[in-house]
C-alpha cells in the first residue's frame, strides 16, 4: 500500500472524527441534565456540571476518538518509512487548486497568479512533525479516556481534539503558506474551543478569547508576509519558493531588505503561535483547559508551529541574517524570562507552562543561528518530555481533586509512585542530565549558539543560565510536589489515589521516549557512528544549505566543545542540588532569601508585571483603575470584559460612536431640522389676510419691474 | 353659412360649442325635470354626453388636422387657433371634468349642496378652458380666462353654508379679479405695442422692438404677474392653499387640475408665442420665480396638518417643476412640460378623490389625522393613495417620474445644473411631507371606523386614474408620443 | 388743440379725484358716489378720443349697472357699523410705500419708454373722419373680427348671472 | 425557455405576489404557505442559470432585449455576467429565507407583508441583472418603497424615524445619480447622435475628465450611501435595529450589495478615467478603509446585538469597496466574493439575532449569557457564522478577505495593512459578543427554558452554512466564473494591465513560480 | 402747453391703476375693495382707448367692451359671494375674515 500518495488521508481521519463526534456524540454520550450551569445569583452552582453519568455507549466515543488518531499515526508511519526508502526525499500531492485567484502584477512588473493548492507536501521535516503530532496526540488521547472521565461534555472534549489533530496535520502537511495558514487558524480555534472548554468559567472563556485574539495579531503579521511574498515571488508554494529564493536571483541581505521584511512578518506570526516574547503572555491564561490539552496543544504541538514555519521557510531566513539574528534575540529573551518567572510561581501548571515557553525561547534561539535541524530536534525531544511533565502533573492535580497549588503538596512520591518516577524522568531530561533526551538537543543547541557563524558566546552564556534556571524550578516543583513532608490539607489526603492505567500507561510510554528520543543526535563528538546522529542526516535534504553551514563548524577544536558540555552540566546539577537544598533540607531559606529580596522577588512572582502592562495598554485593567481615578469614567469600557479589545481600543472606539451619533448622524439630522424649521416661515407668510396675499402680489410686481430698472 | 361665420370658423369651435350647448342643458333641465334632488346625479348624462361629444369634435378635429397634413387650423380670424397643442390639452380638461362630475355627486350630497348649477359650471369653465388652449388672440384668451375664473369663484364658493367656503371664494375671487386687472393691463399694453391683438401680430411687433425697451418690460411684468398667478407660482401662490383647502373637494381637484393646466396652456402660448422673442429677458425672471415655488411649495408643506392645504402647496411645488421646463425652454422642456401635465392630472386627480371619499356625513375628513389606520379600513384605497403619493414624489415606476425626468434631462441639456441639483433634492424634501400621509394611513391605528363613502363613480374614477398613474409609469410610450408630437409647434 | 388740451385735464382731476375719494372715504355711499364721478371722467376721456360708443357704454354700463349694483349690495349688507369701525386695515403703510415704489418703477418706464409711442403716433395731421361713424365700425369690427368673444362674452355673463344667483339666493 | 430565463426569473415572484394579493387576507395560513411557495419558485427557476452559464465566456449571458420606451431609447434589456450571476443566486435564497424565516415572526397583516417581500425580490433582481440604466434606476427606486414599509410597519420602536430617515437618505443619493445618468445620457447624444440608456453604448463615450469626475461623485453619492461607506453609514445602524428580522436579513445581505455592484457595474467601466484618477481612487480607498476599521471600532462596544452586527457590516462593505478601488483582478474577485460572504454569514448573524428575539423580544447583550447551555444547537450554528464572518480559512469569510487583500496590497501595500487591523478587530469584536451571550453562566432565569431551534429554524442556516464551506473549501469555481468579468473591467479602467499575449490566463506568465513546480 | 400725447393717458392710466390698487391693499371693506378693482379696469381702458386713438384701429375699443363686460360678471358674482359669506360671518372687513391661514 502506498501511503505516500495518501498522505492527504492522514487529516482526514481525526476530521471524520470530529464530524461524527459532534453529530452523533451527544447521542453516544448523553448529557446530565443539569450541565446547565448557572449563576449563583440565579440559583446554585449546578454541582452536576461535573457529576458523573452513567454512559454505556461512551466506550464508542473512546474507539471514535482514539482510533481515528492511531490510524492516522499508523498511515504517518507508513509515509514516514516509505518517504525514508526514496532518494528523492520530497513527496508533493497536490489535489486541487483551492485558491485559484486570478493574476497579478509582482513587484518586479512580471505577470504572476495568485494562487495556492489544496496539496500536501511530505519531506523529512513534516514526516517528523507529523510523527510527533499523531504519535504523542494518541498517548494524549489515551491519557484523556481516564483523565476526563468524570468531566460532562466528554464526546465535546474528543471532538475537539479530533478537531486539533486534524488542523494540525493540515499545518505541517501543508505544502503551501496559504494551506498552513488554514491548519495556523485551525489549531487556534480548537485551542480557543479547548481553553474555554468549561465555559460556564468566565476566567475559562476569558482565557480563550485572549488566546484567539493575541494569535490573531500575529496571524495579522503571517497575511502581510504572505501578501509580500506573493508580491516579491508571486508564488506561496514551498517548492517554489525555495527553489526561487535559492535561485540566486536574491543574494543574502546585508540590513533589512524587503525579504527580512517577509522574514520578520513570518516571525511575528511564528511569535504569537509560539509564545514569543512580546506576546506569549496567552499561553500561561491557556492552562484554563483541561489538563491534557495543554499537554497536547500548549506543551507538544501547537506551541511549535512557530517553530516549524521557521524552518519550514530556513530558505529565507538564510539570506536574512539580520531578520535570523532578530529571532535569536527575542528566543533567547523569551527563554531567560520565562525561566526567571517560573522561579517563583506556585501554581503546577503555570511553572510547567513557562517552562514551555522558556524551552521553545531555546528552539528560536536555535533558529535565529541558523541550526534548524537542532531546533526541530528540540522540539521533538521537548515533545516528550513536556507532554510527560504536563500529563504527570496531571496526574497529580487528578489524585488531589483539582488542586493545582504546590504550596499544598508534598511527600506524593510513596502515594502515586508511577506518576513520580515518570516526572521525575521528565524532570532530570528537562533539566539537561546527559543520557537524556534534553541533554542532548539542549547541548546541541547551546554549542550552536556558541559555535555557529551567526552565534556568539552571548547568546552561549543566556542559553546556560537559563539552563541553569531550568534545572532549579524543575526541582523546585518536584521537590515541592513529591518530597518532603506533606503540606496536603487533610480531606484530601484521605484519598489520593494513583490514576488509572489508562493514564499511568502513557505516562510510561512517554517516560520512555524521553530517555531515548536523545539518542537520534547525540554529539558527533561523540562519535557514537551515523545511527547515532541520524536525526541531523536525516533533515539535511530540508535544510539543504544548512547542512552544509553546520559541517563548517568543525573548526572550533573539540576540546572547547568538551568544555563547555561539562560547564552546562554541571550547571544543571548545581541547579538541582541547590533546589533539592532549599526546598527539601532548609525549606526556610526560601522564604528568607525572598524576604532579603522581596522586590526581585514580586517581580518574578508578578512575572515582570507584564501583564499588568499589557493591561494598562491593552486590556481594560487601565479602565479599572483610571475608572477608579477618573471616577466610574465609563460603565460600559470597564464592564467591557478583560479580552477582546482593550482600553485603548475600547476608547477610541467609545470616541468613535460619540462621533457617529454626534457628528456624522448629527449633521444628517441638524440639516433635516433646518428643512422642517425653514417650513414655518414660510407657512408664516400665510397670514389668512387676503390683502397681505395681495400685498405679495403687489411686492412680486415691485421685484420685477425692479429687476429690470436695474437690468 | 354666412361670410362672418364660415364652415372652418365652426369646425374650430365644436368642443367649445358641445360644452356650452350641454352646459345650458343641465340648467335648464335641472329645474325642470330634476327637481328632487335624488335625481339630480341623472344630470350626470348630460355631462358624459356633452364629454362625449366633445371628445367626438376633438377626435374629429386631431382626424381633420391629420389627414390634411395641417399642423393648425385658425378660425374666426385668427381668434383661435386649433393645433395639437390646443387638442392636447383639452382631452386633459375632458378627462378632468369627467372625473371630477363623476365623484362629485355623492360628496355634494354629504355637503347637502347637491345642485344641477354645478355641473352647469363645471361644462361652462371648461368651454373657458378649451379658449384658454385654443385661442390665439388677446381678447379671446382673456375672455375665456375670465369665463373659466367666473366659473371657479362660484364653484369654491358653492357650499354657501360653510364659512371656510365663502371665504375661500371671496379670496380666489379678489385676488383673481386684482391679477387679471394687472393681466388686462399687460394685453393693453401688448395691444398699443403691435395695433392687434393677434398673438402673432404682436409676437411679430415685439420681435421688431428692440433689445432693451421700457415698454415691452410693462407688457411682460404685468402679463407674466396674471399669468404666474393663476398657476399659483410664488410669490403669487397664496391663493392657492386658501381656496384649495375651503373649496369642495371635488372643486379643489377640478381647480387644481384643470384651471392649472389650462393656465400653463395660456401661459405657453403667451410666453412661447408673443414674448418668445424676448426670451432672454424673462428666462432668469421665471427661473428665480421657479426656485422660489419650489421652495415655498416644499417647505410650506412640510408642516401642514391638512391634507388638501398639504396637497395645495404640493401642487404649487409642481407648478414649480413645469416653469423650470419653461425655463430649459428647449423642445424636452416644452415636452416634458406636456407630459408633466399629463401624468399630473391623474396622480393629482386621484390623490384628492381619495380625500373625497374620506368625507362622510359628519367627518371633514380632511386632517392627515382621518387617514390613520385607512390600510386597515379600507387597503385598496390607502394602497392608491400611496401609488399617487409616489407619483407626485416622482418616484419610479409611477407616472410623475417620468414628468420629472423630462423636466431634468431638458435642465441638464441646457446646463441649468444647479437648477438640476436643487429641484432633484426637493424630490427627496417632497418624499418627506408625502409619507407624512403613508405613514398615518399603514402605521398609526384607526381613530373612526365610519366606513368610506364611495360610490360607483368614485371607485370608477379612482380605478382609472390609479391604473392610468401606474400604466403611464411602466409602459409611457404611446402617452409620452401623443405629448411629445403633439407639442411640435 | 387748446381746448382738448384744457377738457383733458378736467377729466383728468375727475378721474384721480373721484378714484382716491373712493378709497379714502369712510362710507361706502360716498365712496360709492365718487366713483361714479372718477367714471364719469373718464366716460369723457373717451369721448375726447372720439369713442363716441365706448362713452355710451360707460355711462349707461357702468354708471347706470354696476353703480347701481353696489348700492344695492351696500344697503343690502348694512355697513354702519362696518363704517364704524377702522377703515384701513394694518399694512397701509408698507403698502403705500410698495405701491408708491412700483409708481415710480412705471412712470421711469414711461418716462424711458415714451419715444416708443410717438412713432406710433401723427399729432399734427388730424385724421380724416372716418368715412362710416365711430359705432359702425365698431360694430363692423365686432361682428366680424371679433365675433367669436363677443359669443363668449354671452357665456361669461350667463355664468355672471348663475353664479350671482346662486351665492346670493337664500335656497335655490 | 433559455432565452427567456431571466425574465422568468424576474417575474416569478411579481406573479407570486399577485396571486397572493386576491387570497383572502383572512386566512394567514394559506398566504404564509403561498408566500413560501412562490419564494421557493423564485429560487427554483434561478437555478438553471448556474448550470446554463458559461463562465469565462466575454459579455453578457441570457440577455433579452425589447424595445420598451422608444422614444426614450429605454430598453428592456437584461443579462447576466458572472458577477450578476452570483449576486442573483444570493438574492433568490436569501429571498427565499428571509420568507421562510419569518413564518412565525410576523403576525399580523400577513398579507401585506409578504407582498412587500416578493415585490422586493424582483426589484432586487431587476438591478442586478438590468443592461439599460433606465430600467436598472427603475428597479432601483422600486427597492426602496416596500423596505420602507418593512421597516415601518414591522419594525420596532423607532421605526418611523428609521424607515424614513432610509428612505430619505438612500432617495437623496438615487435622485442626485439620476443626474449623473442624465448627463451621460445626454452626452451620448451629443456624441452620436441618438439617445440611449445602453450601458454597452454609453461605454463607448469618451468624456473629458472633468465631466467624468463629475457623474462619478453623482453616481458615488448614489452607491456610496448604498453600500454604505464611511461617512454615509448612520441610516443603517437604524434601519438594521428597527427593521424585523427579514427585513435586516434583506438589507443586509442584498441591498448593500446594489451600491457595491454599482460601482463595479456602472462607475468603472462608464467611467474608467475619472475611476483611476489618483485623488478619486485614494479619497475612496481612504474612506473605505475607515469605515473597515472605524465600523469595527464602533461594533466593538455596541450594548445591542442587532447594532453590533450592523456596524460590522460596514467593516466588511469597507472590504469590498476596498477591494473595488485597488481597481485589479484580484480586488475586484475578492470584493464580489465578499460581497457573496457577507450576504452569506452577516445573513447568518442576522437570522441569530432574530431567533433570540422571537423568544426573548430584547436584543441587549447583557440580557443573554450562558445560551449555549440552553440552545447548543443554536450556539454550534452562532459559532459557525461567528466563524465565517471572522474570516476563519475553510470558512467563506477568508477567501474573500484575503483575495481583497491581495488585491489592496498590489495597489498599495499601506492600505492592506491598515485593512489587516480589521481583522483582528473582527475576531475581537465576534468572540467577545460570543462569550458575552453564548458563554459562562445563565445568568438570567428567563434564559433558562428558552427553546432550542426548531426544524424550520434549522432548516434556514443549512444552505447558508453548506454554501459557506463550499466557498471557503473549493472556491475555484467562483474565480472562474468571476475571471472574465473581472478581466473586462479591469481592462477597461487600465488598458495596459495586462501584457500584450492578453489576460495570462489562470497559469502564471513568466514568474518564477515554475522553477521546480509541480510534484 | 404742449399738446395731449399718449404718454399723459398712459400716465393717468397709470395712477388710475395705482389708485386702485391702493384701495385694494388699503381698504378693509370688501366693497370698497371691488369698487377698486373696478378703477384698476377703468385704468386698464384708459390705456385702450389711448392706444386705440394713437393707432387709428378700433380693436382696442372692442377690447374695452369686453374689458367692461368682464368688469360687471366680476362683480356680480363677487358681490353674490360677498352677500353668501355676509350671511354666514356678518362681516364685510377683509381682514376679519381669516380662518384659513398657515
Amino acid at each position: 500500500m502506498n501511503f505516500l500518495d495518501r498522505i492527504w488521508l492522514i487529516p482526514l481521519f481525526p476530521l471524520f472524527g470530529a464530524a461524527l463526534m459532534l453529530a452523533i456524540g451527544k447521542w453516544l454520550d448523553p448529557q446530565p441534565a443539569s450541565d446547565v450551569a448557572l449563576a449563583p445569583e440565579v440559583a446554585p452552582p449546578a454541582g452536576g456540571a461535573h457529576g458523573h453519568v452513567h454512559a454505556p455507549q461512551r466506550f464508542l466515543v473512546n474507539v471514535i476518538a482514539v482510533g481515528a488518531v492511531l490510524l492516522s499515526f499508523l498511515f504517518s508511519c507508513g509515509a514516514a518509512w516509505q518517504l525514508s526508502q526514496q532518494t528523492e526525499k520530497v513527496h508533493q500531492v497536490i489535489q486541487f487548486t483551492w485558491l485559484a485567484g486570478l493574476p497579478f502584477h509582482m513587484a518586479n512588473g512580471h505577470m504572476a497568479t495568485f494562487q495556492a493548492d489544496w496539496g500536501f507536501l511530505l519531506d523529512p521535516l513534516s514526516a517528523v512533525m507529523i510523527l510527533v503530532v499523531t504519535g504523542i496526540g494518541l498517548l494524549i488521547h489515551v491519557y484523556s479516556t481516564g483523565y476526563m472521565k468524570h468531566e460532562s461534555g466528554y464526546y465535546r472534549f474528543f471532538g475537539y481534539m479530533n478537531l486539533f489533530v486534524f488542523f494540525m496535520l493540515m499545518l505541517v502537511l501543508a505544502n503551501n503558506y496559504t494551506l498552513l495558514f488554514v491548519g495556523w487558524e485551525g489549531v487556534g480555534l480548537s485551542s480557543y474551543l479547548l481553553i474555554s472548554f468549561y465555559f460556564h468559567k468566565k476566567t475559562a472563556t476569558d482565557a480563550g478569547n485572549k488566546a484567539f485574539i493575541v494569535n490573531r495579531v500575529g496571524d495579522a503579521g503571517f497575511i502581510l508576509g504572505m501578501l509580500l511574498m506573493l508580491a516579491m515571488l508571486g508564488t506561496v508554494r514551498f517548492t517554489d519558493v525555495n527553489a526561487a529564493l535559492r535561485s540566486g536571483q536574491f543574494s543574502a541581505e546585508a540590513g533589512f531588505g524587503v525579504l527580512s521584511g517577509i522574514a520578520l512578518l513570518l516571525f511575528a506570526g511564528a511569535a504569537g503561535k509560539s509564545a514569543q516574547f512580546p506576546l506569549y503572555v496567552w499561553l500561561p491564561d491557556a492552562m484554563e483547559g483541561p489538563t491534557p490539552v495543554s499537554a497536547l496543544i500548549h506543551a507538544a504541538t501547537m506551541v511549535t508551529a512557530g517553530v516549524y514555519l521557521v524552518a519550514r521557510s530556513s530558505a529565507l531566513f538564510q539570506l536574512t541574517p539580520s531578520a535570523s539574528n532578530v529571532v535569536a534575540a527575542v528566543g533567547a529573551f523569551t527563554a531567560i524570562l520565562a525561566a526567571t518567572i517560573a522561579l517563583v510561581q506556585n501554581d503546577i501548571k503555570r511553572v510547567l507552562a513557562y517552562s514551555t515557553v522558556s524551552q521553545l525561547g531555546y528552539m528560536f534561539l536555535a533558529l535565529g543561528v541558523g541550526a534548524y535541524w537542532v531546533a526541530v530536534f528540540h522540539l521533538f525531544t521537548h515533545a516528550f518530555f513536556k507532554a510527560l511533565l504536563f500529563l504527570g502533573s496531571g496526574s497529580v492535580i487528578h489524585a488531589l481533586g483539582g488542586e493545582q497549588d504546590m504550596r499544598r503538596m508534598g511527600g506524593l512520591k510513596h502515594r502515586i509512585p508511577i506518576t513520580h518516577w515518570s516526572m521525575f524522568i521528565g524532570s532530570v531530561a528537562i533539566a539537561g542530565i546527559p543520557g537524556l533526551a534534553g541533554f542532548f538537543s539542549k547541548d546541541e543547541i547551546l554549542w550552536q549558539a556558541y559555535s555557529s557563524p551567526q552565534g556568539s558566546s552571548a547568546l552561549w552564556f543566556v542559553g546556560l543560565a537559563t539552563a541553569g534556571l531550568t534545572a532549579f524550578y524543575m526541582w523546585r516543583l518536584m521537590n515541592m510536589t513529591f518530597y518532603g513532608e506533606s503540606r496536603v490539607d487533610p480531606q484530601v489526603e484521605a484519598h489520593i489515589h494513583e490514576s488509572p492505567a489508562s493514564m499511568t500507561v502513557p505516562l510510561s510510554l512517554l517516560a520512555l521516549g524521553s530517555v531515548l528520543a536523545g539518542w537520534l543526535g547525540t554529539p558527533k563528538l561523540w562519535r557514537l557512528g551515523e545511527s547515532f546522529s541520524s536525526f541531523e542526516r536525516w533533515l539535511e535534504p530540508a535544510f539543504a544549505t544548512a547542512a552544509a553551514e553546520a559541517s563548517q563548524q568543525g573548526a572550533h577544536d573539540a576540546s572547547v566543545q568538551w568544555i563547555l558540555m561539562g560547564i552546562s552540566v554541571a550547571v544543571a546539577i548545581i541547579g538541582i542540588s541547590l533546589a533539592y537544598y532549599f526546598y527539601s533540607r532548609r525549606t526556610e531559606i526560601p522564604g528568607r532569601i525572598g524576604a532579603r529580596i522581596r522586590p526581585l522577588y514580586l517581580l518574578l512572582y508578578n512575572k515582570w508585571y507584564v501583564d499588568e502592562v499589557y493591561d494598562f495598554l491593552f486590556v481594560n485593567g487601565f479602565a479599572r483603575g483610571g475608572g477608579r481615578l477618573l471616577g466610574t469614567f465609563d460603565r460600559a469600557v470597564v464592564d467591557g470584559g478583560v479580552n477582546g479589545a482593550g482600553w485603548l481600543t475600547r476608547f477610541t472606539s467609545r470616541v468613535s460612536i460619540w462621533w457617529d451619533t454626534w457628528i456624522v448622524d448629527g449633521l444628517v439630522r441638524f440639516s433635516s431640522l433646518l428643512v422642517k424649521m425653514a417650513s414655518y416661515p414660510a407657512c408664516l407668510l400665510q397670514t389668512g389676510r387676503v390683502q397681505a396675499y395681495a400685498l405679495f402680489v403687489v411686492v412680486g410686481v415691485l421685484a420685477f419691474f425692479g429687476y429690470y430698472v436695474t437690468r | 353659412m354666412s361670410q362672418w361665420y364660415t364652415s372652418t370658423d365652426h369646425f374650430t369651435i365644436i368642443p367649445a360649442i358641445m360644452l356650452a350647448l350641454f352646459g345650458c342643458a343641465v340648467l335648464l333641465f335641472d329645474f325642470l325635470v330634476f327637481p328632487s334632488p335624488r335625481q339630480r346625479k341623472w344630470l350626470l348624462i348630460f355631462v358624459a354626453l356633452g364629454e362625449g361629444f366633445t371628445g367626438l369634435a376633438l377626435y374629429r378635429q386631431q382626424a381633420f388636422l391629420a389627414a390634411a397634413g395641417l399642423t393648425e387650423l385658425v378660425g374666426f380670424h385668427g381668434s383661435v387657433t386649433v393645433d395639437g397643442f390646443g387638442i392636447f390639452f383639452n382631452w386633459i380638461f375632458v378627462v378632468a371634468a369627467l372625473i371630477v362630475a363623476v365623484v362629485s355627486y355623492r360628496y355634494l350630497e354629504i355637503a347637502g349642496e347637491h345642485h344641477g348649477e354645478y355641473y352647469g359650471l363645471i361644462l361652462l369653465a371648461q368651454s373657458g378652458m378649451y379658449f384658454l388652449a385654443t385661442g390665439t388672440d388677446l381678447v379671446t384668451l382673456f375672455i375665456g380666462l375670465e369665463l373659466m375664473a367666473l366659473c371657479f369663484y362660484v364653484m369654491v364658493g358653492f357650499l354657501r353654508g360653510d364659512k371656510r367656503s365663502n371665504e375661500a371664494a371671496l379670496k380666489y375671487l379678489l385676488l383673481g379679479a386684482f391679477s387679471s386687472g394687472f393681466l388686462a393691463y399687460g394685453f393693453s399694453v401688448m395691444y398699443g405695442i403691435a395695433g392687434s391683438t393677434r398673438l402673432s401680430d404682436v409676437a411679430a411687433a415685439i420681435a421688431a422692438r428692440p433689445a432693451w425697451d421700457p415698454v415691452v418690460f410693462l407688457a411682460l411684468v404685468t402679463t407674466s404677474v396674471g399669468l404666474l398667478f393663476k398657476i399659483s407660482a410664488a410669490p403669487f401662490h397664496m391663493w392657492a392653499p386658501d381656496a384649495y383647502e375651503g373649496a369642495p373637494t371635488t372643486v379643489t381637484a377640478y381647480l387644481s387640475v384643470a384651471s392649472k393646466a389650462a393656465s400653463i396652456a395660456f401661459l405657453l402660448r403667451i410666453f412661447l408665442g408673443p414674448l418668445a422673442s424676448v426670451r432672454v429677458a424673462w428666462e432668469p425672471l421665471i427661473a428665480a420665480v421657479a426656485l422660489a415655488t419650489l421652495t415655498i411649495g416644499n417647505l410650506a408643506a412640510i408642516s401642514q396638518t391638512n391634507i388638501k392645504r398639504l396637497l395645495a402647496y404640493s401642487s404649487i411645488s409642481h407648478a414649480g417643476y413645469m416653469l423650470l421646463g419653461l425655463v430649459a425652454g428647449n423642445d424636452t422642456g416644452i415636452a416634458g412640460i406636456a407630459v408633466y401635465v399629463l401624468v399630473y392630472t391623474f396622480m393629482n386627480l386621484g390623490a384628492f378623490l381619495v380625500v373625497v371619499a374620506l368625507r362622510r356625513a359628519n367627518i371633514i375628513g380632511e386632517d392627515i389625522e382621518d387617514f390613520a389606520g385607512l390600510a386597515h379600513k379600507s387597503p385598496a384605497y390607502a394602497t392608491l393613495m400611496v401609488i399617487f403619493l409616489l407619483s407626485l414624489a416622482g418616484i419610479p415606476p409611477t407616472a410623475g417620474f417620468l414628468g420629472k425626468y423630462y423636466i431634468f434631462l431638458a435642465l441638464i441639456q441646457t446646463q441649468h445644473y444647479f437648477l438640476a441639483v436643487v429641484a432633484t433634492l426637493y424630490v427627496a424634501v417632497a418624499i418627506y411631507y408625502y409619507f407624512k400621509i403613508v405613514r398615518s394611513m399603514f402605521i398609526q391605528e384607526a381613530k373612526e371606523t365610519a366606513p368610506l363613502a364611495s360610490s360607483f363613480g368614485l371607485r370608477l374614477a379612482l380605478g382609472v386614474s390609479g391604473v392610468l398613474t401606474l400604466v403611464i409609469g411602466i409602459y409611457p410610450e404611446p402617452f409620452l408620443r401623443m405629448a411629445v408630437t403633439s407639442l411640435v409647434r | 388743440m387748446l381746448i382738448d388740451t384744457v377738457l383733458f385735464y378736467i377729466f383728468a382731476a375727475m378721474v384721480l379725484g373721484g378714484a382716491i375719494l373712493t378709497i379714502t372715504r369712510r362710507n361706502a355711499v360716498h365712496s360709492a358716489i365718487s366713483l361714479i364721478v372718477s367714471l364719469l371722467g373718464v366716460a369723457g376721456l373717451y369721448l375726447l378720443q372720439q369713442a363716441e360708443f365706448l362713452f355710451a357704454v360707460q355711462i349707461v354700463l357702468y354708471v347706470g349697472g354696476i353703480m347701481v349694483l353696489f348700492l344695492f349690495v351696500i344697503m343690502l349688507v348694512n355697513l354702519d357699523q362696518a363704517a364704524r369701525e377702522r377703515q384701513f386695515n394694518r399694512q397701509w403703510l408698507i403698502a403705500l410705500v410698495a405701491v408708491g415704489v412700483v409708481g415710480a418703477q412705471i412712470a421711469y418706464f414711461l418716462a424711458r419708454g415714451s419715444k416708443s409711442f410717438h412713432v406710433a403716433e401723427m399729432p399734427a395731421v388730424v385724421p380724416a373722419p372716418p368715412a362710416l361713424g365711430n359705432t359702425e365700425v365698431l360694430a363692423d369690427a365686432l361682428f366680424s373680427q371679433y365675433l367669436l368673444p363677443f359669443e363668449l362674452t354671452s357665456l361669461l355673463l350667463l355664468v355672471a348671472v348663475v353664479g350671482a344667483v346662486v351665492m346670493a339666493k337664500k335656497r335655490i | 425557455m433559455d432565452q427567456h430565463l431571466l425574465s422568468i426569473v424576474l417575474f416569478t415572484p411579481l406573479a407570486g405576489m399577485l396571486v397572493l394579493l386576491c387570497l383572502p387576507s383572512r386566512n394567514t395560513h394559506l398566504i404564509r404557505i403561498w408566500a413560501n411557495v412562490a419564494a421557493l419558485a423564485g429560487f427554483l427557476v434561478s437555478l438553471p442559470l448556474v448550470f446554463r452559464f458559461h463562465s469565462g465566456a466575454p459579455g453578457f449571458q441570457f440577455v433579452e432585449r425589447a424595445e420598451w420606451i422608444p422614444s426614450l431609447g429605454a430598453r428592456y434589456l437584461i443579462g447576466i455576467d458572472g458577477i450578476s450571476l452570483l449576486l442573483l443566486m444570493l438574492t433568490t435564497l436569501i429571498g427565499f429565507l428571509a420568507i421562510l424565516s419569518s413564518w412565525n415572526a410576523v403576525q399580523d397583516r400577513v398579507k401585506e407583508y409578504y407582498a412587500m417581500f416578493l415585490l422586493l425580490q424582483a426589484g432586487m433582481i431587476g438591478v442586478f441583472i438590468s443592461l439599460d440604466f433606465f430600467l436598472f434606476y427603475i428597479f432601483w427606486e422600486v427597492v426602496l418603497v416596500p423596505m420602507y414599509f418593512i421597516i415601518g410597519v414591522w419594525g420596532g420602536p423607532r421605526k418611523l424615524y428609521a424607515a424614513i430617515k432610509f428612505f430619505l437618505y438612500t432617495l437623496a443619493g438615487s435622485v442626485l445619480m439620476l443626474l449623473g445618468i442624465l448627463t451621460l445620457y445626454f452626452q451620448h447624444f451629443t456624441q452620436f447622435g441618438f439617445y440611449t440608456f445602453e450601458i454597452s453604448e454609453l461605454m463607448k463615450l469618451n468624456l473629458p475628465l472633468h465631466m467624468q469626475q463629475w457623474v462619478f461623485w453623482a453616481f458615488f453619492l448614489g452607491f456610496a450611501i448604498k453600500v454604505p461607506m464611511f461617512p454615509f453609514h448612520t441610516w443603517l445602524p437604524d434601519a438594521h435595529v428597527e427593521a424585523p428580522t427579514a427585513g435586516s436579513l434583506i438589507l443586509a445581505s442584498v441591498m448593500l450589495k446594489m451600491g457595491t455592484y454599482g460601482f463595479m457595474r456602472f462607475s468603472l467601466p462608464l467611467l474608467p478615467r475619472a475611476s483611476v484618477d489618483q485623488t478619486i481612487v485614494q479619497i475612496l480607498a481612504v474612506l473605505s478603509i475607515i469605515g473597515i476599521i472605524y465600523g469595527a471600532l464602533v461594533s466593538l462596544v455596541q450594548q445591542n446585538w442587532k447594532r453590533l452586527v450592523a456596524y460590522s457590516s460596514v467593516s466588511h462593505l469597507g472590504f469590498c469597496t476596498l477591494g473595488i478601488f485597488s481597481l485589479n483582478p484580484n480586488g475586484l474577485a475578492g470584493s464580489v466574493l465578499q460581497q457573496l460572504n457577507h450576504g452569506i454569514s452577516t445573513g447568518m448573524l442576522f437570522l441569530i439575532v432574530g431567533i433570540v428575539y422571537e423568544r426573548r423580544h430584547t436584543r441587549a447583550i447583557a440580557e443573554y449569557g450562558g445560551l449555549a447551555h440552553v440552545m447548543p444547537r443554536f450556539a454550534v450554528i452562532f459559532a459557525i457564522a461567528m466563524l465565517s464572518s471572522a474570516g476563519l480559512p475553510l470558512l467563506n469569510g477568508f477567501i474573500g478577505e484575503f483575495t481583497i487583500l491581495q488585491g489592496a496590497f498590489e495597489a498599495n501595500r499601506a492600505w492592506a495593512a491598515f485593512a489587516v487591523v480589521g481583522i483582528i478587530l473582527g475576531a475581537a469584536y465576534l468572540f467577545w459578543l460570543y462569550q458575552r451571550t453564548m458563554l459562562g453562566q445563565v445568568t438570567n432565569r428567563k434564559n433558562l427554558l428558552l427553546a432550542d431551534l426548531s426544524f424550520r429554524e434549522t432548516a434556514l442556516f443549512v444552505p447558508l452554512i453548506a454554501w459557506a464551506f463550499w466557498i471557503g473549501i473549493y472556491p475555484k469555481p467562483y474565480f472562474d466564473v468571476l475571471r472574465q468579468p473581472v478581466t473586462e473591467i479591469v481592462e477597461r479602467v487600465h488598458p495596459g494591465y495586462y501584457p500584450a499575449s492578453g489576460p495570462a490566463h489562470s497559469q502564471t506568465g513568466i514568474s518564477i513560480a515554475q522553477i521546480g513546480g509541480g510534484r | 402747453m404742449h399738446p395731449i400725447t399718449t404718454v399723459h393717458y398712459l400716465a393717468l392710466s397709470a395712477a388710475l391703476l395705482l389708485i386702485g390698487t391702493v384701495g385694494v391693499l388699503t381698504r378693509r371693506n370688501v366693497v370698497i375693495i371691488l369698487m377698486s378693482i373696478e378703477l384698476i379696469l377703468n385704468a386698464v381702458n384708459l390705456n385702450l382707448i389711448a392706444f386705440s386713438h394713437a393707432l387709428h384701429n378700433v380693436n382696442g375699443q372692442i377690447f374695452a367692451i369686453f374689458v367692461i363686460t368682464d368688469a360687471v360678471a366680476e362683480a356680480a358674482v363677487g358681490l353674490g359671494i360677498l352677500i353668501a359669506l355676509f350671511r354666514n360671518k356678518e362681516t364685510v372687513q377683509a381682514d376679519e375674515i381669516d380662518l384659513l391661514k398657515w
